[in-house]
């Protein structure tokens, strides 16, 4: 109960229907962005803008939608959380593959040889 | 030290300066270890409960002591972590003229090939005092390559190389361990690594039963395979010449540059679509499930030989 | 500790136990702490089924060919023994049968916050085991409980599919344990219980919550990957058709290295409450060791990959793992030394629980600075995956979380069943706990660094002599686990009744009746002053 | 993950807008059921992380084959889809919002819409898969992909393509079975409305549900650009 003042009936805010229809007609528009530069030839940003499009959109369901915007402090901090940890987990795995081929390539045969790489 | 009974031999230059760093971790573990038991039973006894309703005054806790036994441990750790690091490092990069052994697991041996043909299964001969450099794949689940008395292991993975080095230090015979669990036999998967003088190697090696050499297995893979017909030495084939090529940076057709190791051609046999050599067509089909992971040692051999042939100047555009 | 043998008391007080009698008002029961006890008597079930392996395991092992039975069935033994051991056992014991129990009592509540789901993960728990033990039954399965793929996505033809299809049922069960008791915490704590007096227990279990929640969904998905990939040959985990299997090592890890905090925190948790109780002194910088929970579990999470550092994994990665490692250690030796300095000029008894608590201590120090030879890269390169590491993890789980669970057990039986159980026996139990613990598993400690590989169903006979040191201590062992059973089943009929606070402990839940009513208090109690409020005057530390 | 805490705790106990008696009061119960749903949604984000981890590897390791197939999904299908499932979305929200306002014939038909549409999506997923036995591209069960199928996948060799659509039906696949759950807890809901059981004081089974609808939704935003604009389509 020590939780209670912070986020007082915050939950009973309506927003009004205009709200949700103009964040729709936003999600749409974002679609149709989304589908039309990947039409476009953008070197390596076509992953990257395809990515950042996505993420605008799920701000816009996670704060309009699902009234994070509304919500209290503490479930914005799980909310990050969960963002973090699974951060966690993709950097933290594709760091191995990015860096395997760091380690020193095997060495010709025998010492013979000359120098493999400058 | 060597008559401590729950020591292994020392029988690898890697094993003496492991044993360095376990020895200490050990003298680290039995002193706070000592600390910790000491000071509960001295508490215990000083401190037991005298009458039933004693009460002890409250004691909040100790900032400076909260930071001593902080930092303290943290100290520890930190000389640990950059000893053990080093180390590792160290042992991670074979010396250069490292001997080549080409080592294949499977369910449940070992296979032992070496450059100069002789295969062995379940026992590896090496020299003492050189070092010798395992590389190594499996044919199917996860094997590791564990050799106590030298203090080196490693997983040996299907579908990649992984490398291990040692340089013996000692004449004998050692126990050579799969310690990465394999199924049924997991504990039938062991084997001998036996460590001779040079002189006596080389009897070995020139006795036995020894086969043709890698290369010269290699070579003749790559004819009956039919790679000769578009690997052609002089590069005017319709894939690139292989002369002078490992080793060396390979510029690619995306762009990017990748440096001609084991795992690069082995890659390019299995899946050749890969990695295309900038100026060639995709037009090699794929080796997988045809050659055996010796064969594709073999030829991978074979390839490093012709890597040691001076490369045409005209040929690869190579800055 | 089967429930059946509790009869009607007509004379006592209404309490939880007696509220309600038949089997539908225990198998279709919201109260806490009436989940509490199932969960009490199916951990303990599948602790012998576990213990059974073990015994078998260790008893085979006496000798170098392997006494007993064919090397396949020893596969399958010690991978049973793994699977029912850490899933089954360790994982939902102390957080699902104390701290069932004890959270809502302790934050002053009638109930956790979602009853109905705390039934279910009782039921969800009891369908993955059933999963387990028909794989068991129907031939067993051989992949180690680590899965390795492609040995358990392609070459193993044991039951892989049911006992996935087992843990990954199980995982739901953890998984709303895990919610259910941070959603109390944070939402249902008396007037006057701040985050800063909430015992340490709670503080442990909250802790432990987080990596229930954030990492058992990451484990249901791997294990539900590679179910696909044994039935499929999808070639996801698989170098058939491109595929790593370090990436399931990757996956794998990530749930169950922290895994090992979900079993050792709470064991932290319930030792904090018991040497605070029987040292009669506030717990020595209660902030630390609170902060310490948190920080154990979410470092927790970055160090997995110290399970990889032999297995061609990028060293660049296993050097971070390996520093991260090291971090991890460090709020754990805080909390041994926190502990220590919490006996000083203390008022101690030697009941049994602080018996359990103290031989907690001694083998989570063994075990903890174990784990720094396999932090260490250089030394890890040659421990790992020998009997060190077998010895290493069993200081931590069996030494730390089992010892801990025992100690909570003896603690609060008191609470829980209501009966007192005799205290020479306890303390005889615990004596010989510890003594056949370490007749166990140190002697792994030596064959691990002579180099004996783990999962060996034989082995060179130079390493019989401490085998069967090791096989003998598990009878002392074994011995030492059935008398708690015997003592504590006899008590709930024999034992002396037991008043509200037995112990003279601070802490919501002694000041309830014992067994404390269906509805927890009788009015919500009000908390006004801070956790482990032994003494009556403070002294400074001199 | 196939179930919503707070919705399980509160079936029980309808209409009226009295609280569960492990809580104080009816604030501390909402507030509870909040936590405890979001709690739940972290956990459904650590899920899907995993599978999403593993195809970032594969797809970083494997990329040309990952673009070629996904050159073989029809785009328009995908986006076209994209939309049925946000205006789904919408309906949610504005049930939601229907129940707030005690509107309790929109909230059913609000609710029926967003099963409609649900079932839409699901529908144009099932043409698609039923596609991809067409061109042969399932992996492990069908695997043959020939003709143009073949031209798109050949370049980035075909084993790597088939860890590519594992990847697609792994992750749509859990997708809908996701999608399908939240189908019948919005028929749960649409009898419970028609039955009035959802007032402005006491409609958090509908606010939970929903939350779980948007999230599935935003699951599918990502699915959408990672799945099919992989390399664009210039």
């Amino acid at each position: 109960m020590s939780d209670h003042h912070s986020d007082h009936h915050s939950d009973h805010h309506i927003v009004p229907q205009k709200t949700y229809l103009a964040i729709f007609a936003c999600l749409i528009g974002l679609t149709l962005l989304t589908t039309g530069v990947a039409f476009i030839d953008m070197g390596p940003f076509n992953t990257p803008v395809a990515l950042l499009i996505a993420f605008t959109k799920m701000l816009l369901v996670i704060f309009f939608f699902m009234h994070l915007r509304q919500s209290s402090g503490l479930i914005r901090i799980v909310l990050l959380a969960g963002f973090f940890w699974l951060a966690l987990l993709i950097a933290l795995t594709s760091s191995d593959y990015r860096t395997r081929s760091w380690t020193p390539v095997p060495q010709p045969w025998s010492a013979s040889a000359p120098p493999t790489h400058p | 030290m060597q008559g401590f009974p729950f020591q292994p031999e020392q029988a690898s230059t890697i094993a003496r300066s492991v044993d360095y760093l376990y020895f200490f971790i050990t003298a680290v573990t039995l002193f706070f270890t000592g600390i910790i038991f000491a000071t509960i039973f001295y508490f215990m006894i000083r401190y037991r409960r005298r009458s039933p309703d004693e009460k002890p005054k409250a004691i909040e806790g100790s900032l400076p002591l909260e930071i001593m036994w902080t930092a303290i441990p943290t100290l520890i750790v930190a000389l640990i972590f950059v000893w053990g690091s080093t180390l590792y490092f160290r042992n991670a990069e074979p010396p250069r003229g490292s001997m080549e052994i080409f080592v294949t697991g499977k369910q449940w041996m070992w296979k032992i090939e070496h450059p100069e043909g002789q295969r062995e299964i379940n026992e590896l001969h090496v020299p003492v005092g050189r070092p010798v450099k395992l590389t190594m794949t499996s044919e199917d689940v996860i094997h590791d390559f564990f050799v106590p008395a030298f203090r080196v292991k490693k997983d040996v993975n299907p579908g990649r190389y992984t490398s291990l080095w040692f340089q013996p230090t000692k004449v004998g015979t050692f126990h050579l361990f799969c310690a990465q669990y394999c199924g049924a036999f997991h504990a039938g998967m062991i084997g001998s690594v036996i460590v001779m003088e040079p002189d006596e190697y080389e009897r070995w090696l020139s006795g036995g039963v020894a086969g043709e050499s890698m290369e010269a297995a290699g070579e003749k893979l790559f004819q009956a395979n039919g790679c000769i017909t578009c690997h052609l030495a002089d590069g005017k084939g319709p894939a690139p010449s292989l002369l002078g090529v490992y080793g060396q940076p390979v510029h690619l057709t995306d762009g990017q540059t990748v440096t001609a190791d084991d795992a690069y051609v082995r890659e390019s046999i299995l899946l050749p679509r890969a990695k295309i050599v900038a100026g060639y067509t995709p037009i090699m089909p794929s080796y997988q499930g045809q050659l055996t992971e010796e064969q594709i040692g073999n030829l991978i051999a074979y390839i490093r030989l012709l890597g040691k042939v001076q490369a045409k100047p005209q040929e690869e555009g190579k800055q | 500790m089967s429930t059946a043998t509790l009869e009607p008391r007509v004379h006592a007080p209404r309490n939880y136990l007696n509220a309600d009698y038949g089997w539908k008002s225990w198998l279709f029961t919201l109260d806490h702490k009436r989940i509490a006890l199932l969960y009490m008597v199916s951990v303990t079930f599948f602790f012998i089924i576990g213990g059974s392996f073990a015994v078998l395991m260790r008893i085979h092992l006496v000798e170098p060919q392997g006494a007993l039975v064919q090397p396949e069935t020893y596969n399958k033994l010690f991978t049973m023994h793994g699977i029912v051991m850490i899933f089954f056992f360790l994982i939902p014991s102390i957080p699902a049968v104390l701290g069932n129990f004890l959270v809502p009592l302790m934050v002053g509540a009638r109930d956790l916050a979602f009853p109905k789901l705390n039934l279910l993960s009782w039921y969800i728990y009891l369908v993955g085991g059933m999963f387990t033990l028909y794989a068991g039954l129907a031939g067993g399965v051989d992949t180690g409980w680590t899965f390795y793929t492609p040995y358990s996505s392609t070459y193993s033809n044991t039951q892989v599919t049911a006992v996935a299809i087992g843990v990954f049922i199980t995982g739901f069960s953890s998984i709303l344990t895990g919610l259910n008791f941070i959603v109390t915490i944070h939402k249902m704590r008396a007037p006057g219980l701040t985050w800063f007096r909430m015992p340490l227990f709670l503080w442990a279990m909250y802790a432990t919550s987080i990596i229930m929640v954030l990492g058992t969904p990451v484990l249901a998905i791997t294990i539900f990957l590679l179910a696909l990939e044994h039935l499929f040959h999808v070639g996801i985990f698989s170098p058939a058709l491109g595929g790593d299997p370090l990436l399931f090592q990757h996956l794998f890890w990530f749930y169950s290295h922290p895994a090992v905090y979900i079993m050792i925190l709470p064991a932290m948790g319930v030792v904090s409450e018991i040497i605070a109780c029987f040292a009669r002194k506030r717990i020595f910088g209660y902030k630390i060791v609170a902060f310490s929970s948190v920080a154990i579990a979410v470092l927790g999470f970055l160090v997995w990959g110290h399970h990889m550092f032999v297995t061609g994994q990028s060293i660049y990665e296993g050097l971070i793992f390996s520093l991260l490692s090291f971090l991890v250690a460090i709020p754990s030796a805080i909390k041994v030394f926190n502990w220590t300095s919490t006996l000083y000029k203390g008022s101690i008894s030697y009941d049994a629980p602080m018996l359990y608590a103290l031989g907690f201590i001694g083998l989570f120090t063994m075990g903890g600075l174990t784990g720094l030879f396999l932090a260490s890269l250089a030394t890890d390169v040659h421990l790992n995956g020998t009997y060190f590491i077998v010895a290493h993890f069993h200081y931590i789980m069996v030494g730390g979380a089992v010892m801990g669970y025992l100690g909570g057990i003896h603690f609060w039986w008191p609470k829980i069943s209501g009966r007192k159980y005799p205290n020479g026996w306890a303390a005889l139990a615990a004596a010989i706990i510890f003594v056949g613990f370490n007749l166990t598993f140190f002697p792994q400690f030596l064959l691990g660094y002579l180099g004996m590989p783990r999962r060996y169903a034989f082995y060179p006979a130079e390493f019989q002599v401490l085998n069967v040191m090791s096989s003998a201590g598990a009878t002392v062992l074994g011995v030492g686990y059935l008398i708690p059973l015997i003592y504590l089943m006899w008590s709930m009929r024999y034992g002396p009744v037991a008043e509200s606070n037995p112990w003279g402990a601070t802490g919501l839940e002694w000041k309830t009746p014992s067994p404390p009513p269906t509805e927890n208090f009788p009015e919500i109690p009000v908390v006004t002053e801070e956790a482990y409020a032994y003494a009556e005057e403070e002294a400074p530390l001199d | 993950m196939t179930d919503a805490p707070a919705q399980l705790e509160h079936a029980g106990h309808s209409g009226h807008g009295d609280h569960a008696h492990q809580f104080e009061n009816m604030e501390q119960q909402m507030e509870a059921d909040s936590l405890g749903i979001w709690l739940f949604l972290v956990t459904e984000i650590m899920f899907f992380g995993g599978v999403f981890a593993a195809y970032a590897i594969y797809r970083w390791l494997y990329f040309a084959a990952f673009e070629g197939g996904s050159r073989i999904l029809d785009i328009r299908l995908g986006a076209a889809n994209t939309v049925v499932l946000l205006g789904s979305s919408l309906t949610m929200a504005l049930s939601v919002r229907s129940a707030q306002t005690g509107n309790r014939k929109a909230l059913v038909w609000l609710l029926i819409a967003t099963m409609i549409l649900g079932g839409a999506f699901l529908g144009v997923k099932a043409y698609e898969y039923n596609q991809k036995f067409v061109e042969h591209v399932v992996p492990s069960l069908d695997w043959a992909p020939e003709g143009a199928a073949l031209a798109h996948l050949a370049p980035g060799g075909l084993d790597h393509a088939q860890l590519y659509f594992f990847f697609y039906f792994a992750m749509t696949g859990l997708h809908a079975i996701h999608m399908i759950i939240g189908m019948g807890l919005l028929l749960w809901l649409v009898l419970g409305a028609r039955k009035g059981k959802f007032t402005p004081h006491y409609f958090a089974p509908v606010e939970v549900v929903g939350l779980y609808w948007h999230f599935v939704d935003i699951v599918w935003i990502f699915l959408f650009p990672l799945l099919y604009l992989i390399g664009g389509r210039y």
